[in-house]
C-alpha cells in the first residue's frame, strides 16, 4: 500500500518535517502544504535533505501556499508543484493519507 | 465479526486498520487526552486498532504523573485501562525514548488479558525502531495523527 | 471516491481551516464525494455563528454553511471537545441550562463515533491540524 | 508590584490560560497587583460563559469570572480578535446584528491599546501563549 | 513629549521601550497578523517602539507574496505602512536569513521619511547578528514574543 | 537590565528552545515551563545543552510542570526548582520578562 505523507509545518520551526521524513518508504510520495512549502527552496539549511528524498520518494509542494509566502522561485530541482486539484489526485492516487502536523 | 462488518446498506464490509499517531506530549496541549478520548470510543466499533507513541508523545506514558499542583485532571490512569477495551497493540518508538533519555522502565506496564490463552495478562506496549514502526504504519487504513 | 474530512483547529489562529476548506472544493470540482467533515478540538470553534471577521477577509465560518447548504454536506462537531470551548446548540443549550446557543447553520452536534464511522465509511480520511 | 498579563490561547486546547491563572493567583498570594489581563489571539476564547467542561476537570472559565470579582481584576477581550472568533458582549451583539451573545463574567471587550496601556503602567508584562 | 508622558495620576512617567519580536511564518499561523496590528496600534502611544524578525519571523517581511489561491487577506503591503506610524527600528536576524537562504534583498524595502533632515527617505531594516539583537533585547522594557 | 526567559515548549518540539539559549546573556535567568520542563532532566539529546548553560546562567525548572509529567527525578545538577510562588520571585528580581512560546 502507498501513503501520502503530508507537512503542513515550517521544518525550521518543529520536528514534523524530520519525522515524516524517517517515517516516509521509498517510493512513497511527500506533499508539502501550509508552513512546510519553505522546505522545498533551494539554498536553505534543509535542502539537502530534502534532494535526499527526492531520490527514491517524490516530493510535492502546494503552489497556493508558495505563491501566499512570496517565494515561488529557486526551488529544489525535483520538487513537483501541484494545486489543489493535484492535491486532491495525490489523494487518489495513494491509498492512505498520514497529516505529519 | 472477526474482520467484517455489515455497512450502512447492509453488505459485509472489510474491518479496517486504525492507526492513532500521538506525537504531542501531555498538559501543554489537550491533544494526548483528546486523542485517548477518541481510541476509547473507537475500540467500540469493532475494527483492528493500533496506538503508537513517538517523539513527545512517548511522554504520554510516564509513570507517577500528579498534576495536583497544575490544577488540570491527571488523565493518565486511563491508559491502564486500554487493555480492557481490547485495545493492545501500544508502539513506543525506542528512538524517541532513547533522545529523551527514556526507558520501558520509566513508563506505565500496561497489559491486556488474553481469553485464547486463559486470560493470560500480557504486555500490550512493545518497544519499535522507526524502521519497523514504518512497516507497520504502511499497512494501515486510516491514519490519525495527534 | 469517498472522503472523510477531521478538522482541528479554530478558525484564522491556523490556517488547518482554510486548507481544508480549499481541498474539499477542488474534491467536489473533482467529482468526489465529501461522506463527513468532523470538527474535533479547537476545530469546533468553526461552527460558531457569532463571528464579525474584517470586512477585506474570508469568512470561515459562513463559507462552511453555505457549502454544507449547496452541497449538502454532513458537518459535525464533537459534542465534548463543543462543551469545553462553548459551541452550543438548542439541545446543549437545554441540556445544560444555558441561556444562549452560537452554532452556524449547517452544523450539528454529535459524538466521536461520526468520526470512527467517517473512516470507516468513506475511502480517504484526511486530517487538517496543528 | 504591578503585573499586566497577556493571554494568547484559548482555553483547554492549550496551558497557557492555566499557567497564567495560577500565575496570577500566586502574585495576588505574594501581595502583588495586578493591572489589567489582556486576552488576545484565541486568548479571547477564555471569555465564553457558554462552557460546560467534564465535571471532573477544572472550569478555565468560571475560574476567571470568580477570580475578577473575588479580586476586583479587570480582564479585557480584545475586540479585533473577539469578531474574528465570535466572542460577543450585549454591545458588540447590537453593533454586528448578531442575535445572541457569549461573554462570561468580569471580562469586557474592548481595543488593543488596552494592552499597550498595560504595557506602560505596569511594572512587569507577561505574555502566556502557544 | 519626546521621552517623557503623563500617566492616569498625571505624574511625569518615563517613555518605555516596547520590543515587539516575531518569530512566526505568516498564514499558517495568524500570529504574524495579529502582531502587526498591535505595533500599529501601539505606535499611537508615543513610547519607543522597536520590531524583530528572527526564525520564521523573516518569513513575514518576503517580497511578492501573494494570497489570490489560498483565499486568506495578503497583509503584507501592511508592513510598508510602518515608516508612516513612526516605526523605523526594524530588526532582522543576520542567522535566521541565512538559514533560509534568504538575502535582505528577498525582503520589502521598508523605509522611512527623517524629518529631522528634510524628510530624506532612510532604511528601516538593519540586518543583526543574533549577537547585536541580543544587546538590543536586554535594553528594553517590555518584550512581546509573538 | 536583566531579562528572566521563559520557555513553554518542549525543546525535541520546537525552536524555541534553542533559540533562547542563543539570545540568554551570561547573568541571565531562564525558567522551564509547561512543556519546556523535560530539558531539566539528565541524559537526553539536550541535557549538555543544558549544563553549558548553567555555566554563566541561571536556570529554573517549574516544579508543578515537571509533577504533572511524572519526571520529578534525575534532573541536571544546579537545574533550581520552583513553584509558582518561585517563579512570581523571579520576575520580581529581573527587570523584563521574555516569553520564548
Amino acid at each position: 500500500m502507498s501513503i501520502l505523507h503530508t507537512i503542513n509545518k515550517s521544518p525550521f520551526e518543529k520536528d514534523s518535517f524530520q519525522t515524516c521524513l524517517r517515517y516516509a518508504k521509498a517510493g512513497s510520495s511527500i506533499l508539502l502544504i501550509e508552513d512546510a512549502v519553505y522546505a522545498a527552496r533551494e539554498g536553505t539549511d534543509v535542502s539537502d535533505a530534502v534532494k535526499a528524498a527526492i531520490q527514491d520518494k517524490s516530493v510535492f509542494v502546494l503552489l497556493p501556499d508558495l505563491d501566499a509566502r512570496g517565494l515561488n522561485s529557486n526551488l529544489i530541482n525535483g520538487v513537483q508543484s501541484v494545486d489543489y486539484a493535484g492535491f486532491v489526485k495525490l489523494t487518489t492516487e495513494n491509498d492512505t493519507v498520514q497529516s505529519w502536523l | 465479526m472477526s474482520d467484517e462488518m455489515l455497512n450502512e446498506e447492509g453488505n459485509v464490509q472489510r474491518t479496517k486498520k486504525f492507526m492513532y499517531v500521538n506525537r504531542k506530549a501531555p498538559y501543554g496541549t489537550v491533544y494526548a487526552l483528546e486523542s485517548l478520548e477518541v481510541v476509547l470510543i473507537g475500540a467500540a466499533f469493532e475494527q483492528d486498532v493500533s496506538v503508537a507513541f513517538i517523539d513527545d508523545g512517548v511522554y504520554q506514558l510516564t509513570k507517577g504523573q500528579n498534576t495536583t499542583d497544575i490544577g488540570m485532571k491527571n488523565f493518565s490512569p486511563t491508559y491502564a485501562a486500554l487493555g480492557d477495551y481490547e485495545v493492545t497493540k501500544i508502539y513506543v518508538e525506542k528512538e524517541s525514548l532513547e533522545k529523551r533519555g527514556l526507558t520501558v522502565d520509566d513508563l506505565q506496564h500496561l497489559v491486556w488479558e488474553d481469553e485464547d490463552e486463559d486470560y493470560a495478562e500480557k504486555d500490550s506496549i512493545k518497544v519499535v525502531s522507526a524502521e519497523e514502526l514504518g512497516q507497520i504504519f504502511a499497512d494501515q487504513d486510516i491514519m490519525l495523527n495527534f | 471516491m469517498k472522503y472523510g474530512i477531521m478538522i482541528n483547529e479554530g478558525p484564522y489562529q491556523h490556517q488547518a481551516a482554510d486548507t481544508a476548506f480549499n481541498f474539499v472544493q477542488a474534491a467536489l470540482d473533482a467529482g468526489h464525494e465529501i461522506f463527513r467533515i468532523f470538527f474535533y478540538h479547537d476545530g469546533v470553534n468553526n461552527g460558531t455563528r457569532l463571528t464579525t471577521p474584517p470586512q477585506d477577509d474570508r469568512n470561515v465560518i459562513t463559507r462552511w454553511s453555505k457549502l454544507a447548504e449547496d452541497k449538502n454536506i454532513d458537518m459535525v462537531i464533537c459534542v465534548a471537545a463543543a462543551q469545553r470551548r462553548g459551541i452550543v446548540d438548542e439541545g446543549e443549550k437545554d441540556r445544560n441550562k444555558k441561556d444562549a446557543d452560537n452554532i452556524a447553520p449547517g452544523f450539528r452536534i454529535s459524538g466521536l463515533g461520526q468520526l470512527i464511522e467517517a473512516g470507516i465509511q468513506a475511502d480517504r480520511l484526511l486530517v487538517f491540524g496543528d
